[in-house]
């Protein structure tokens, strides 16, 4: 198969077989074109070249609906939900049950229930889409697809937002669904993830298969290879800081329902990491600093000095900046430039006037460095690969010369090299002598880079962890509610 | 063994707290969606107290009769309107469609002698045609809607002028006007019309999968896509019903001067809009009910209505209208915010 | 179930008892369209005539254009519901108004038409107005007399299927149709828009620059093709006749850009209207239809004591 | 062994391919942006072409002065209008604020005997307190635009004919006619206003933060709030500048027939949003030029003219020009996605 986006060859020239109850596991860099491949076999996008067969028969186009009557079900990366829908209209849009010409809503909620159950989601179907925590809304598209009698269900990197216990369900699912002889197709950047459920792995580079390998075949350095074209020496560069003062000190935040009494302090040079289970409050506690939204009490103190931040401009005056976790709603404007939305947060000016060419330097620069693939910096994001966009957001947020810095899920949908050099990045950041942030669902990425870690429960901080005492089972303790322990 | 017990505890109170959490949510929502359609209603309901309280002839039979049809023309197009805008499309043309199909409409009548109920199907009909213009040019040419109506709009225009060089429809039989006049044991046939259609627009709506899916569509046309919907053949579907509407309505304001008008429905289509975004719809697709519009299409109408009982100076008319529909969307967004909150 | 057309009565009994000799009543005018200087002259008639009168109420509303035929259907239904006493109004469609007449008359509210009357006009509705298309046919015959009759000519129209343009296009035309040697050649529509009216005899202009006669059928484009012909420099040298008495259009009579006016006399419609309304009402008298008559204004007789008067009327010195 | 030589020849082989690509992308990227804006220049050269062909006046000096005097009231409108599409908003005011600033202005010259440059600025100063009207009523009263516009368009309209009970104001001074008429050393001077006011609008929109806000907020209004951009004030002083531009177009129109005229720009606002879409902007937000917002309304002008010119009857003046929007924008849409498929 191959196929062509205007000045991209995105997918190139590849053949792959996938089997009925194998995990495949498709691997590469960001832009490597794996999302493209799998959107030609879902027929979203009508191929260049190539043939799909299934069990020997060649298959036509005729666009998504066609496949998923072959058996043919899609987790997209970038969900496709409609936000002013139900979770269960969602889950059935295309495929509603009917009753006399009109739709039957009481089965359509009955299903969807069943189905929410199975990946383990504790939600309403009747709640519209658009209340939903990324988290959730991923866990809903995973629902969607099993909604589909498939013969290949197809995952696009359906745990970028997802933490231990959600992705437990999902590999439960997914192995009941392997023992059926349904064959899973599956995108991670997560190399543990991908070493638990692989049986085979297809690793992808500009377009093309480099290899398709037994997972017996393959340990980690070598996959590294295969991806990155070379070794990398360590996933997580933590430097040497040097802590120092206390910059922002956050006192009995809350907010109705949602966080209750929050205090924490960061200092110079130190990373702090956020931890906990999804809908903890870990995004809704950065926020209410960022001033992105109301709290009903609690004191901010910035490098001693009690300050009101009641809108994220005040923030960013103040020297906070809030790299946000859903960057398609709330981070990227879809139809500009990758250039105009790095520079966003901070404009370079001179003279009264956008200094462009700097603006450009500064694009280029953060191309560069951050590894964003693009055909130009002018090319609109909404082009962009997932992980790509998420390099761009990222790259805003290292270009304001904040003083203390919230990262919200940086890593999500980055390749390896990408976040080992955005980890060296933020590394460099603290030794600069700023203030770090930094949430994650991913706790291998807080353990090793984190100097402290805050875990979150139900909206309050259910404990802080010194670097001494880093244990998974600790921290995962702290999250469940299994252990109080008392903040250091 | 510690582990699995510690486990255990933990999937209990994730369990309860997530269960809580539901309900809330599910109250909040339920909550919600009556709160809003009541804060609409309610900005119609006060409008209409302070109109009875100053003026006696408000609430007299007569004056509602008036109201309700009056209102009925731009209400039944503003219902075509609410599919139209859910799916973040937008339909200029509806005011010349009106037109068209009331002249070619009457027409029929007087030139060929057809009967009444059978023009109005005609009427109808011919709106659907324009409809289907309408459709093909956004599904099959790829225009927008707003250029694809705009040219529409202007299209029709010309179409119904060259009809009759511009004159109007005349010499109509008498029981024509019962159409948009009429009394059916005391109940005014323009009322009974609503009414029906309104029911049936709103089961089409929340009923129907072209209902679903023109929620859909407006919320997230990608998403549409990749569930497989035939977007463009339900896209056509929702131009047609919209201009079958506006040729019905254009019939309906022909019967209530019992001829046919070429200039009838010029700014219409502003008006509709109005009734149709008052009424809670986003010109951004996704939102609309029909309940919400037909109180934002009989907002607009108390309005003028009260302008003229109270004698209020023409000039100052336009004033006062355009601040009370201020006042009402902004009420009215004030109560839902007030409601959401309180419910939370 | 019985299948009727609705027979408004008059809302309430308060407004409709007045037809004791003194009683307060009350009088509705509607004009056909609102905005422009006619029809404010229309108003000022009418509040000149309710002021001299004890107890009476006049109340002005009207749609915001002359084509609006459902709106104004509405607006006057709105008022026989409210329970005027008289309804005095222009009808924006002569036979589609018809039925409105009717139910006010049956709901026992007295009628007076001005400008435009209906198709059938009622007996007892008095109509008070100027034939627009006799007055049109002498436009047409001031142009040629100006040209010797013969040259190119243009029609700047207002509206499209409103009536009253139709009966000065109709009569113009009438008129023209004795004169062979007038050549029609451009009509373009300023849809009762300055603005417009400039645009569309700017672009005649170019298309036919030997074009030596205009005919503008109401304020806008009187006013939108003297500015043309005055931009152009081919003032004096373009004859135009015009229609209306808006201030500037008296002021290109007197510097020679316009060569004749057509002026009705709105102020003498609104007064006699509301007058004939109050009397019919009051003493339930028969009065009987009238023209209201034009004058055409030019530079000789601008100043003549009787044109002054139908172009300023005030109610000091109403041109009667 | 085997393997690394592959790997090594693969990664040159990769970059010097990926160069290549690179240098190739960012050659299409820019042909592609320029073919756009030709694209869309495109339409207006031919619509001009095919006029100049059948009307031998149409390329005359006197006409295409004519042309550009006359564009240039709906271009400094629609100039503001590009600004405000760009944010996902919409103004529906713009006819009654221009209807305003004319009738003030004017009355500013007539009654307190004003000089006429300080009254045009006066008429722009009254409009621009519309829009700030406007920008309140979204940003702070949380309206939408559309609503807050609608109401604006009837509120301004009702005080127009409040100031002099809808008579035009006549009188004014012959210089006045100038604006919109008059010419230095043979420039049309509506053609020099318009050629400042659109270069300046270019600056701002391509130079400045304002500019660079502008489409950030319609973008993505939640993602420009969390970049720290304060949304508020740059949402008011966008409509503050429709409002001024507005209000100025309002005093050259007043200037073209040296009259204040209360019916002025009645159903203004469609022609302006049109001339937007037309040259590339989306309502929903983001995209928009000013200089195909030119070639929009010069597009407009150009076939209404051609219309003229060839005495073509009204009624199928409108289908005609209708059609010629589609063909336009059909055309356009076309040539560009051929040029981008070419550029690969
Ligand atoms: N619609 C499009 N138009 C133009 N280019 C596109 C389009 N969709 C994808 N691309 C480009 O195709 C290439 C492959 O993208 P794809 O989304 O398949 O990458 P991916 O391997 O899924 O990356 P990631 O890991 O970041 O999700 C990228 O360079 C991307 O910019
Ligand atoms: N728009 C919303 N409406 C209602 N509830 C919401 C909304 N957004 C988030 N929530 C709920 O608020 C709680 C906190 O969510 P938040 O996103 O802050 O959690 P988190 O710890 O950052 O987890 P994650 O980001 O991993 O989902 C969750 O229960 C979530 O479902
Ligand atoms: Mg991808
Ligand atoms: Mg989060």
């Amino acid at each position: 198969m191959s196929k062509q986006f205007p000045g991209v060859q995105a997918v190139n020239n590849v053949d792959l077989e996938i089997y009925p109850g194998e995990v495949h596991v498709v691997a590469g860099e960001n832009g490597a074109g794996k999302s493209t491949l799998m959107k030609l076999l879902s027929q979203v996008e009508r191929p260049s070249a190539g043939t799909i067969t299934i069990e020997g028969k060649p298959i036509h186009f005729h666009g998504p609906r066609y496949a998923q009557s072959l058996g043919i079900a899609m987790v997209y990366q970038e969900f496709a939900l409609a936000p002013h829908l139900t979770v269960a209209q969602n889950m059935f849009l295309g495929r509603e049950p009917m009753k006399m010409g009109l739709i039957d809503q009481a089965t359509e909620i009955q299903q969807a229930r069943t189905l929410l159950k199975r990946v383990g989601l504790q939600l309403d179907p009747r709640q519209l889409v658009s209340t939903l925590s990324v988290a959730e809304q991923q866990l809903v598209e995973i629902a969607k697809a099993l909604a589909i009698e498939a013969r290949l269900v197809i995952m696009d990197e359906p745990t970028a937002t997802l933490t231990g216990q959600e992705i437990e369900d999902l590999f439960r699912v997914i192995s009941q669904l392997t023992e059926n002889g349904i064959a899973i197709l599956y995108i991670s950047h997560r190399l543990d993830e991908i070493f638990r459920i692989a049986d085979r792995i297809t690793v992808m580079r500009d377009g093309s298969v480099v290899a398709t390998l037994p997972r017996a075949e393959v340990d980690e350095p070598k996959l590294i290879k295969l991806m990155v074209g070379r070794e990398l020496a360590n996933l997580y560069p933590k430097p040497e800081t040097h802590i120092g003062e206390v910059i922002l000190r956050v006192e009995g935040f809350s907010r109705a329902r949602v966080l209750h009494n929050c205090s924490f302090e960061v200092r110079a040079g130190e990373i702090l990491g956020f931890a906990g289970l999804v809908g903890a409050g870990r995004t809704e506690l950065a926020r209410a600093v960022f001033g992105a939204d109301p709290i009903d009490a609690g004191t901010l103190y910035l490098a001693g000095k009690r300050v009101k931040v009641k809108k994220p401009a005040r923030a960013i005056e103040l020297g906070i900046g809030y790299l946000t976790e859903d960057r398609k709603n709330n981070g990227l404007a879809m139809n500009l430039g990758v250039d105009k939305n790095i520079t966003l947060a901070r404009l370079p000016m001179f003279g009264g006037m956008l200094d462009l060419r700097r603006e450009r330097r500064i694009a280029l620069q953060a191309r560069d460095s951050l590894r964003i693939r693009t055909p130009s910096i002018r090319q609109r994001v909404e082009l962009l690969s997932g992980g790509n966009q998420q390099k761009v957001v990222v790259a805003r947020w290292l270009e304001t010369s904040a003083r203390v810095l919230f990262f919200d899920e940086p890593s999500r949908g980055i390749d390896v090299r990408a976040k080992a050099e955005m980890f060296e990045l933020i590394g460099k950041l603290a030794q600069e002598g700023r203030a770090i942030v930094m949430i994650s669902s991913y706790l291998p990425e807080l353990l090793n880079m984190c100097d402290r870690i805050l875990v979150m429960r139900e909206g309050r901080v259910a404990g802080i962890v010194e670097r001494e005492r880093f244990s998974e089972e600790l921290i995962i303790a702290l999250a469940t509610g299994a252990q109080e322990d008392k903040i250091a | 063994m510690k582990d699995t017990a510690r486990e255990a505890h933990d999937a209990e109170g994730r369990q309860s707290s997530a269960e809580r959490g539901i309900v809330r949510r599910t109250m909040g929502v339920r909550l919600a969606d009556a709160a809003a359609q009541l804060a609409a209603a309610g900005a119609l309901i006060i409008v209409s107290l302070c109109l009875s309280l100053v003026s006696p002839v408000f609430l007299t039979f007569n004056n509602l009769f008036n109201i309700v049809a009056q209102t009925a023309v731009t209400a039944v197009i503003a219902i075509g309107m609410t599919f139209v805008i859910i799916t973040a499309g937008i339909d200029l043309s509806v005011g010349s469609t009106a037109a068209l199909g009331g002249m070619l409409g009457t027409l029929m009548m007087s030139h060929t002698g057809l009967s009444w109920p059978l023009a109005v199907v005609g009427g109808a009909l011919i709106g659907g045609v324009i409809g289907l213009g309408n459709g093909l040019l956004i599904t099959g040419a790829g225009l927008n809607p707003f250029i694809a109506t705009l040219g529409m709009m202007s299209v029709a225009r010309g179409l119904t002028y060259l009809t009759t060089n511009a004159v109007g429809v005349y010499g109509l039989p008498g029981d024509f006007g019962l159409l948009g006049q009429g009394l059916i044991d005391n109940i005014p046939i323009p009322l009974v019309i609503l009414v029906i259609v309104a029911i049936l627009a709103h089961l089409l709506l929340t009923r129907t999968r072209l209902g679903r899916y023109t929620y859909a569509i407006g919320s997230n046309q990608e998403a549409a896509r990749l569930s497989g919907i035939p977007i463009g053949r339900y896209l056509i579907a929702i131009y047609v019903l919209q201009g079958l509407l506006a040729g019905f309505a254009g019939m309906i304001a022909s019967s209530r001067v019992v001829s046919g008008q070429p200039n009838f429905g010029v700014g219409l289509e502003l008006d509709v809009i109005a009734a149709t975004v008052i009424g809670g719809a986003s010109l951004f697709g996704g939102q609309g009910t029909i309940i919400g519009t037909l109180i934002g299409a009989f907002l607009i109408a108390v309005i003028r209505n009260g302008c003229v009982l109270l004698n209020i100076n023409l000039y100052y008319q336009d004033v006062i209208s355009g601040a009370v529909i201020w006042l009402a969307v902004y009420w009215d967004q004030f109560r839902r915010k007030k409601l959401a909150t309180a419910s939370q | 179930g019985q299948v009727t057309t609705v027979q408004p009565s008059a809302g309430t009994g308060s407004g409709n008892g007045g037809n004791a000799a003194n009683g307060p009543i009350k009088i509705a005018v509607v004009p056909k369209a609102v905005g422009f200087d006619y029809w404010e002259q229309v108003h000022k008639g009418a509040t000149c005539a309710a002021s001299k009168q004890k107890n009476v109420t006049m109340q002005w509303d009207g749609v915001t254009a002359e084509t609006d035929v459902t709106g104004q259907v509405n607006l006057l239904t709105n008022f026989i519901t409210q329970g005027v006493n008289g309804l005095v109004y222009a009808a924006t469609d002569a036979k589609a108004l018809t039925q409105v007449t009717n139910q006010a008359l049956n709901a026992k509210i007295k009628v007076v038409n001005i400008d435009s009357g209906t198709e059938p006009q009622p007996a007892n509705v008095p109509l008070f107005a100027t034939d627009n298309q006799a007055s049109a046919v002498k436009a047409a015959d001031l142009l040629a007399q100006s040209l010797g009759g013969k040259g190119k000519i243009a029609f700047i129209p207002f509206l499209a299927g409103s009536a009253t343009n139709d009966q000065r296009a109709a009569g113009f035309k009438q008129g023209l149709a004795k004169y062979p040697g007038l050549q029609l050649v451009a009509e373009q529509y300023s849809q009762s828009d300055a603005n417009t009216a400039l645009r569309v005899t700017q672009d005649i202009l170019s298309a036919h620059p030997d074009i030596t006669g205009i005919f503008a059928a109401n304020e806008p484009g009187v006013i939108g093709a003297a500015q043309a012909v005055q931009r152009a420099g081919k003032a004096g040298k373009i004859v135009i006749i015009g229609w209306d008495a808006a201030p500037d259009e008296i002021k290109g009579v007197q510097d020679g850009v316009i060569s004749a006016l057509v002026v009705q006399n709105p102020f003498k419609m609104g007064y006699d209207g509301l007058n004939a309304a109050v009397q019919m009402v009051r003493i339930g008298a028969q009065v009987k239809s009238e023209d209201t008559g034009v004058t055409f204004v030019k530079k000789d007789n601008l100043n003549d004591p009787k044109v002054q008067a139908v172009l300023k009327p005030s109610c000091e010195n109403p041109p009667l």
